[in-house]
């Protein structure tokens, strides 16, 4: 049997009070696991001191996290992947993010969860980076933001004209 | 109503401490409140404040009850860590235990009692001695705990100084809080001594059972559970007693109930007259029943301890079985300790609808308690001979629905009946035999194994089905393993032809090379030497005629069981084990040696 | 036998400490902390848990109240009623004083959370729950200027829930005789289970230190009295008192004396055993049609005098977590698909005696079922009613005397309903 | 209906979990009625809520067909809240799943690159093998579509292809080395992903990738030397994103082939050398440099310089790359074991660390580094941090210690000696293996078993409440009760023991009747008391007594047991000795070499 190769299997976003504020999983995993990983990992990185290292060994696998304020940015890797290059991708992520929302917090996490993950997108695919350019990537979403504010328009002015058309 | 205190917590600015500082030594009271507060609400959410010692410290005099008793906080938080400028606070705690207003005695002699410092302790012992004897009783209740605290710290120096003297004297203060504390303590020393220190007279009997009428409720608990220690001479004294304590089985707080329940249970052994023992069951009874309407918490330590209580009297509670039914909305802890309680109040008269019960549970959503729902079935066929057969059609009733936990507890339980009634239900055995693939469990993989080798004769492809489970046999954990080794052995024995003699070569050889379990391969070579050196004898060793097993599960020993009763309410009866099984004390206390 | 608790924790929803009383220094916070949070972990939901835990050398006994968890360390063998019901009565402190005891609310206060904390337990042992006296003496922020210096005598007086000198112009007591039905049906339709639980909940508006004496219809006294017990008398099977009744008292001659506290009370509680006939009896017929469709169909008839009417009568029928479209017709009253409970509301303001209503209802389901279907719940019909002016044990107030030594007349009121308590009929 | 933000809103103030499942489950009734209504206005809106929903982990099946109608609408944004709610919603396991197969195939054919960018994101988060069979031919034909966007995005969705149907490989192995010569650093990075999976897949792609080794070295070369690039820069290092992954394909191509290895062993000698290590991602390069050294067929002089940069991470204070230095020295373990034996101290520093991962690490490594010379100075340390370390770590530690003692002993009163301890101390966490493992080594041993049954008595008096420790006494006790009572085999310095027959039993009876005690010690002190009944004559009635109590038993095989023996002792005395008699004892070397095969 081939074996399944992935570089993340999930990734997860926790807050301090152990609230999810992001999941994306790359490999298949059932509700109820799901609920039971979260759980699960949320204990074990809530927990930890501040000068503890960046990972935690998980059921064979590894999680490599970094908390940003309140926010725990946490990807899921294989035991043997590597550890130091995954915090540059959260941070990496963590940097398109900001740039986007202009000096990001968790509000805007929660509210425009649907950004976050459209970001994730442009940034992962599979489980395996997708771009290195954060200008790409910013540029990338900022045309596709914009496709859907002229559809918005575009669709206000029909409604208006036939508004208009049956007064 | 609400203030305004969660500001504080919002500080997090780097020069935090420096800030502090300058404030807790600010001209200002008010502003100098404010900084202690702040150093409180610091405290609070596990920040260090420890270095602000001295200037919090340099709050305390002060005419401001509030202020003082938030400095008194922070000393008990940091004296321990701090214990040389601790000495500090001394002055202002002699000073205040002697202030004209009860409230800042009372509060210097228990806020010292709480610093665990040895130099401050020297310090307590005058303050503590004028405030026992103090005009005012709310002084003299504090003072009381006190003593316990400082035993607790330096048991030698409360023996020298004869505080335990004044403490036993205090049994007979007018006023009952005081004497309520004065047993607490008492009690909490008596626990911690070798020696006899608080020994319960008639005469000390008859004062407390006074000071139950008057005192608070908390107070009535420490009483009754004193005096639950005490013996009565005879069956005479203790009807005394009960017939002074019984009043408190109406009482609305819970714990006073149980107490007393305590009490009377124990008094009980004693009494001889059956009438009187009738009686008071008839009237332990209500207030029994009355726990189950308290809050979920409470429930469930009433339902450990009434499990406790019908296990010695079984009669108390033996028309009440409805009450322990479950409601949808218990919380499952009360439903599980319900469930058990049904077990053990099941009769011959009540089964019909019990049974009903069990069944409608082990069809709900909770794993565990449908599981403990099905044993309970079987438990209740163990126990309730004549109804046996009823249980076994609603076992078989269930399997049939074939939800796989359901099915393997089932076969667990049906073992069990098997060895109950010998001869009785074989017949159900081959409905069992269809569920055979889907056992994953150890324990029901290892009952189904037993039930083939037990009745090999009849069931006619004993072979067949044992042979199933021989190719996993080195992957079994080691219960299936044994169980798999003794059915064939038996099958050897019933059917020595040549399938089972095959069979037996490969279990034993499995079990004595090719494994490293000791137990196993002992078992494995008691089987081979016995069968290779007189074959007759096995069959008499291993087919020998098995007594009928009794339903003396989930019974406690009786030993225990009287410690259990004699620790009712307590966490000893909750978890019901004795105390000396879970109790960590970390003793801090020195013994004095004998002189 | 003797214990205490080492420590008290207001944790929040998280087990997180929001404010710990330290009593004996032999545990940690951490301890606790780590504790809680294994504990949240393992179980997900720490309602389903013991209340009572044991972990190395420690046990922990915890309550919930809104967002906070109220919970004891202890490494001794203490009295673990005493201090369950001990949280409780923490948690009715906090209310008094902040209306609602929540993480908000203690943070807001933690200042005062700390001296009710420091009066309330001495050393691990519980001393002092009333709040109303507490609250003569701790204040919070608004009213610190008013302190009274010295401890008020109620605290360790043998009244320690009134205090003295209290004043009304009119000086009124009111009595509510409130019965409970509890009922569980099972789902054959055979009443399994059913008491009657009443409360004599009383508010007192009286002037000094008050005498009172209360009358009931009892068969034990009435018999001890000699006097003719045809058809008024009751049986109480369980009476409990509130601490203010002399106990002994009544184990003497049955009376119920007592000095009141200010203010509202429950006097006492009692239950019945008598077999009661469902007030309101309700049948259900549940036809599924596949996955698409349910039919639910309701009959709820009222077996009572005809003289009675139930009021506020709300039956709520269980129905299937994802159910869509609600399609209901009733001959009385308004249903109303209330998803939050996973259940259909009916509720009809007015149920005189003797009647019958109905209801039909019908929902569609969705095709895609749920990834890890269990098990459907097997929610039981729930029953709210009141019925105004009548109990179930007959129970009567015959008189409240009140005493005082100002000679002042009070005028008792005495009002008397029924309600449903847990009032259960298992769907088949 | 409320709008979601105003949803969210309500959610956030719900004080308790119940206020929580109350706000949601009346959002999600509104949610299948507009559904069941066919609403169209507020389809997007809806399937907004119920992603925020689904996050919080309540069911949101009922909406799984609101994401297949978004999808299938021509709008680009109902098509990119659509996509969203599928990956969100659904995942390879659902049948639905199969149903937005032909909306895909469109997409992927649009004229809009976004369009077909969402589409080939989709596929490549969730598809099935079954989609991945009917798309691939539109996926490796936008491999070569000239917009970069799509380029990248069909490499990755690619290498979701290749996992799930692997026979797929070839098809790709063309166009995926054409990538390796683009410009563009997106396409580049996924390109050499692609590769990476491709190697992995099929060993023809080995082979027909190793061929553009020397386009990768140039990659990496071009980068290195490049210069400050403002937009690939991470703290003065040009995409290190860029760098590792050629590295790690380079590991790939460069194992177990020479001539690949010396093509790029001067690029890893430069970047060994030059790349900063201040900083996490420079750090981030050398560990996947050293990684690649020590893989491939590299000169002494490379793993030098790999091996010097692992001692340095070692000793770095930072405990990341502590971590990954305690890693990484794993696989340095079997190319250059002697410098990885100069960190002892170090590593032993690590397994009491405050970190559980680092000092999880440092054990596995300590485990690999004892040999026969220092085997005893670091089981005396790891037995002394036994005794005070977490009771979480006691498991673990226990079982390393009990592994490396079992393998290294120099004798075996020393490995007793040592198991004892274990035993005494850690004996609850202790796993099967290693007390069955134990009582072979004993019972091979002849000439120390009767110290051993003594050190066991005296054990059990101090340290009964260790279950695994008591399950050896029990076994030793019956087996060579003899030896026990009579001081046979005294070794020299032991302190004599006076031990009297009904002493022995005692400690049998506590055994079978302590509560605490689960059924296999209670079952294996049945057996010993019918062994010591053969042993010690004296003993035999009271012996008999005591397992005529268990006759009633509950426990099946207690009362198998007890019915068993009673029946031998009771009916068939003259067999009993001949059924007791020492067991044959299990060849320890054949047993050995046994578990070894298993494990």
């Amino acid at each position: 049997m081939f074996p399944i190769l992935l570089m993340i299997h999930f990734v997860l976003l926790i807050s301090r009070q152990g609230k999810v504020r992001l999941t994306k999983w790359y490999s298949p995993y059932s509700q109820k696991e799901r609920t039971k990983v979260i759980r699960e990992l949320s204990g074990v990185i809530l927990t930890r001191g501040p000068k503890l290292c960046n990972f935690v060994e998980w059921r064979g696998l590894k999680v490599v996290y970094k908390r940003y304020a309140s926010l725990y940015f946490c990807m899921c890797i294989d035991a043997d992947d590597n550890e130091l290059e995954i915090l540059e991708i959260i941070h990496h992520f963590v940097e398109i993010l900001d740039r986007y929302f202009g000096s990001v917090c968790e509000l805007d996490l929660i509210f425009n969860f649907h950004k976050a993950f459209y970001i994730l997108d442009e940034t992962l695919i599979a489980g395996e980076l997708q771009e290195s350019s954060k200008k790409t990537v910013a540029r990338l979403i900022a045309a596709q933001d914009l496709l859907v504010e002229n559809a918005k328009e575009q669709a206000s002015s029909i409604t208006n004209m036939i508004a208009q058309a049956t007064k | 109503m609400s203030g305004h205190d969660s500001k504080y917590f919002s500080t997090t600015k780097k020069g935090e401490i420096p800030e502090l500082k300058d404030e807790l030594n600010s001209q200002y009271k008010d502003k100098k409140k404010d900084a202690v507060k702040k150093v409180i609400a610091a405290m609070t959410v596990g920040k260090d404040v420890s270095s602000l010692f001295t200037d919090v410290v340099n709050c305390m005099q002060t005419e401001n009850l509030e202020l003082k008793k938030l400095v008194y906080l922070y000393l008990i938080n940091y004296a321990k860590s701090q214990p040389d400028l601790a000495i500090l606070a001394v002055n202002t705690f002699v000073k205040d235990s002697q202030d004209p207003n009860p409230l800042i005695r009372a509060l210097a002699v228990r806020t010292m009692g709480c610093i665990r410092v040895d130099k401050i302790t020297e310090y307590l012992c005058d303050p503590l001695q004028r405030c026992l004897k103090d005009d005012d009783p709310y002084v003299r209740k504090t003072a009381s705990i006190c003593v316990a605290k400082l035993y607790d710290i330096n048991a030698e120096l409360v023996e020298d100084r004869g505080f335990l003297d004044t403490l036993k004297d205090l049994i007979s203060d007018s006023n009952p809080m005081v004497v309520a504390n004065a047993v607490a303590a008492l009690a909490e020393i008596q626990e911690n001594s070798c020696r006899p220190i608080f020994e319960i007279t008639s005469h000390t009997l008859s004062k407390l059972l006074t000071a139950l009428n008057e005192c608070t409720e908390w107070g009535q608990v420490f009483i009754l559970d004193a005096l639950s220690r005490y013996k009565a001479s005879d069956a005479r004294d203790a009807e005394n007693i009960v017939e002074r304590v019984t009043p408190r089985l109406q009482h609305a707080n819970c714990a006073v109930v149980l107490s007393a329940v305590k009490m009377i249970l124990m008094q009980m052994e004693l009494i001889t007259s059956t009438d009187v023992v009738r009686n008071l069951c008839k009237k332990m009874a209500p207030p029994l029943v009355t726990l189950l309407s308290a809050e979920p918490e409470i429930q469930y330590v009433a339902l450990r301890n009434i499990n406790l209580i019908v296990q010695r009297r079984p009669t108390i509670l033996a028309h009440e079985i409805k009450v322990f039914f479950c409601k949808y909305n218990d919380p499952i802890y009360v439903k599980m300790e319900k469930l058990e309680i049904m077990i053990k109040l099941a009769s011959d008269r009540n089964i019909d609808q019990v049974l009903l019960e069990f069944k409608e549970y082990a069809t709900e959503v909770d794993v565990d308690f449908v599981r403990k729902a099905v044993r309970a079935i079987g438990r209740c066929a163990i126990k309730l001979e004549r109804a046996a057969e009823r249980c076994i059609s609603v076992l078989l009733e269930l399997i049939k629905i074939k939800v796989n936990y359901v099915v393997q507890e089932a076969i667990i339980v049906i073992k069990d009946i098997f060895r109950r009634y010998p001869n009785t239900y074989e017949s159900i055995i081959a409905t069992l035999c269809e569920s055979l693939d889907t056992l994953d469990e150890p324990e029901a993989k290892a009952s189904m194994i037993w039930i083939i080798g037990e009745y090999a004769e009849r069931i006619d492809n004993a072979d067949e089905l044992l042979e199933s489970f021989l190719e996993s046999f080195p992957e079994e954990p080691a219960l299936v393993q044994l169980q798999l080794l003794t059915a064939t052995v038996k099958l050897f024995l019933k059917k020595p032809t040549e399938g089972p003699q095959q069979m037996i070569q490969v279990v034993l050889n499995n079990a004595t090379l090719e494994t490293d379990n000791p137990d196993l391969r002992d078992r494995a070579y008691i089987y081979w030497r016995l069968l290779s050196t007189d074959p007759e004898a096995a069959k008499d060793v291993v087919l020998a005629e098995k007594p009928v097993i009794s339903d003396d599960s989930n019974q406690l020993d009786p030993a225990l069981l009287d410690e259990l009763l004699a620790n009712i309410a307590t966490l000893a009866s909750v978890y019901h084990k004795p105390p000396d099984a879970f109790v960590s004390r970390v003793k801090t206390s020195i013994q004095r040696p004998e002189e | 036998m003797a214990g205490a608790a080492s420590a008290l924790f207001l944790l929040d929803i998280k087990g997180r400490v929001l404010v710990w009383r330290d009593y004996r220094g032999d545990v940690s916070a951490l301890q606790a902390e780590k504790f809680f949070t294994k504990l949240i972990e393992k179980e997900g939901d720490p309602e389903s848990h013991d209340p009572v835990v044991y972990d190395n050398g420690v046990t922990y006994m915890f309550i919930q109240h809104n967002n906070v968890y109220l919970m004891t360390a202890s490494r001794q063998n203490c009295n673990a009623a005493s201090l369950l019901l001990f949280l409780h009565r923490v948690v009715d402190v906090f209310k008094h004083y902040f209306e609602e005891l929540e993480e908000e609310s203690l943070r807001d206060n933690f200042v005062v959370v700390y001296e009710l904390l420091d009066e309330m337990m001495d050393f691990g042992y519980p001393q002092y729950t009333e709040a109303k006296i507490l609250s003569e003496f701790i204040k919070t922020d608004a009213y610190r200027m008013e302190v009274t210096q010295r401890p008020p005598m109620a605290v360790t007086n043998a009244v320690s829930w009134r205090s003295e000198g209290i004043r009304y112009k009119k000086n009124e007591v009111f009595l509510d005789v409130v019965e409970s039905v509890n009922i569980l049906v099972n789902s054959n339709g055979q009443i399994i289970r059913s008491d009657v639980v009443g409360a004599l909940k009383m508010r007192t508006y009286l002037s000094g230190m008050p005498e009172c004496k209360l009358g009931l219809n009892d068969r034990v006294l009435l018999e001890a009295q000699g006097r003719s017990t045809k058809g008024k008398a009751i049986d109480l099977d369980d009476i409990k008192f509130h601490q203010c009744v002399r106990l002994a008292r009544f184990e003497n001659d049955r009376t119920i004396s007592f000095i009141p506290p200010d203010g509202s009370f429950d006097l006492m509680t009692y239950r019945l055993n008598t077999q009661v006939k469902p007030l309101i009896w309700v049948e259900a017929q549940v036809e599924r049609h596949s996955r698409s469709r349910i039919e639910i169909m309701v009959k709820a008839r009222s077996q009572f005098k005809e003289r009675s009417t139930a009021t506020n009568v709300e039956i709520e029928l269980p129905v299937p977590s994802d159910a869509t479209n609600p399609n209901v017709r009733t001959s009385m009253g308004s249903a109303t698909y209330a998803p939050e409970k996973e259940a259909l509301l009916w509720k009809i303001k007015s149920f005189p005696g003797g009647k019958e209503y109905m209801l039909r209802a019908q929902f569609s389901l969705p095709s895609i079922t749920a990834e890890e279907a269990t098990p459907e719940k097997k929610a039981p019909i729930r029953v709210k009613f009141e019925i105004p002016y009548f109990t179930v044990s007959g129970i009567q107030v015959r008189y409240l005397k009140i005493i005082e030594k100002s000679g002042y007349q009070a005028l008792p009121w005495v009002r008397y309903i029924t309600m449903a308590g847990e009032y259960e009929l298992r769907l088949i | 209906m409320v709008s979601c933000r105003d949803m969210i809103r309500a959610i956030r103030a719900c004080k308790t979990a119940a206020e929580e499942r109350a706000v949601v489950r009346k959002e999600c009734a509104a949610i299948r009625a507009a559904v069941s209504e066919n609403d169209q206005d507020y389809r997007h809106r809806n399937l907004a809520k119920l992603m925020f929903i689904h996050m919080l982990g309540y069911p949101t099946h009922f909406g799984q067909m609101e994401c297949l109608k978004l999808i299938a609408s021509s709008g680009f944004p109902e098509k990119r809240i659509g996509y969203l709610g599928l990956m969100l919603l659904l995942d390879e396991r659902q049948e639905v799943l199969m149903l937005v197969t032909n909306s895909l195939k469109q997409d992927l054919n649009h004229s809009n690159q976004y369009i077909v960018g969402l589409a080939l994101c989709a596929l490549g988060n969730i598809c099935s093998a079954e989609m991945a069979r009917d798309l691939a031919p539109e996926v490796e034909r936008l491999l070569q579509n000239s917009n970069p966007n799509i380029r990248k995005k069909a490499a990755l969705c690619s290498i979701r292809i290749i996992r799930k149907v692997p026979d797929l490989a070839e098809n790709f192995m063309k166009p995926a080395g054409a990538f390796l010569g683009e410009k563009h650093h997106g396409v580049l990075i996924t390109g050499v992903q692609l590769c990476m999976d491709l190697c992995k897949a099929s060993s023809e792609a080995l082979e027909y990738l190793r061929k553009h080794t020397k386009d990768l070295v140039r990659v990496l070369k071009n980068v290195i030397t490049s210069g400050y690039t403002p937009e690939y820069d991470i703290s003065g290092i040009t995409d290190p994103f860029l760098q590792i992954r050629v590295l790690r394909l380079l590991r790939i191509l460069g194992q177990g082939d020479a001539d690949a290895s010396d093509v790029m062993s001067d690029i890893l000698a430069q970047v060994a050398t030059s790349t900063e290590s201040n900083k996490n991602a420079g750090n981030a390069i050398l560990y996947e440099c050293v990684e690649t050294i020590m893989s491939i067929e590299a000169t002494g002089g490379l793993r030098v310089l790999a091996i010097n940069i692992l001692g340095r991470f070692l000793s770095n204070r930072d405990n990341n790359i502590r971590y990954v230095a305690l890693n990484m020295l794993m696989k340095a373990i079997t190319v250059d074991g002697q410098a990885v034996q100069r960190h002892r101290t170090t590593i032993l520093e690590c397994v009491k660390d405050s970190d559980a991962s680092i000092r999880k690490r440092a054990l596995e490594l300590l485990f690999l580094l004892v040999n026969d010379s220092n085997v005893k100075p670091l089981t005396k340390e790891l037995i002394e941090y036994l005794e005070v370390c977490d009771p979480e770590f006691k498991g673990d530690l226990s079982a390393k210690i009990c592994s490396i003692v079992e393998k290294f002993s120099p004798d075996k009163l020393w490995y007793i000696d040592q198991m004892l301890k274990v035993l005494s101390e850690a004996g609850n966490f202790v796993k099967d293996e290693v007390w069955h493992a134990l009582i072979v080594v004993i019972s091979n041993a002849t000439d120390l078993q009767g110290y051993t049954v003594r050190s066991l008595y005296k054990a059990f008096q101090t340290s009964s409440n260790q279950e695994t420790l008591v399950r050896v006494a029990v076994w030793c006790i019956g087996e060579y009760g003899d030896l026990l009572v009579n001081n046979i085999g005294e070794l020299d310095g032991e302190e004599p023991l006076t031990v009297t027959e009904s002493d022995a039993v005692d400690v049998l009876e506590a055994a079978l009747k302590r509560p605490s005690f689960d059924i296999t010690t209670r079952a294996m002190a049945l057996v010993a008391l019918l062994k010591l009944s053969s042993r010690f004559p004296p003993c035999s009635k009271r012996i008999k007594d005591i397992i005529i109590q268990q006759k009633g038993s509950l426990v099946l095989e207690l009362q198998q047991r007890s019915i068993e023996f009673s029946s031998v002792i009771h009916k068939h005395e003259n067999i009993k000795s001949t059924l007791v008699e020492r067991m044959p004892v299990l060849d320890e070397a054949a047993f050995v070499g046994k578990r070894a095969v298993s494990s």
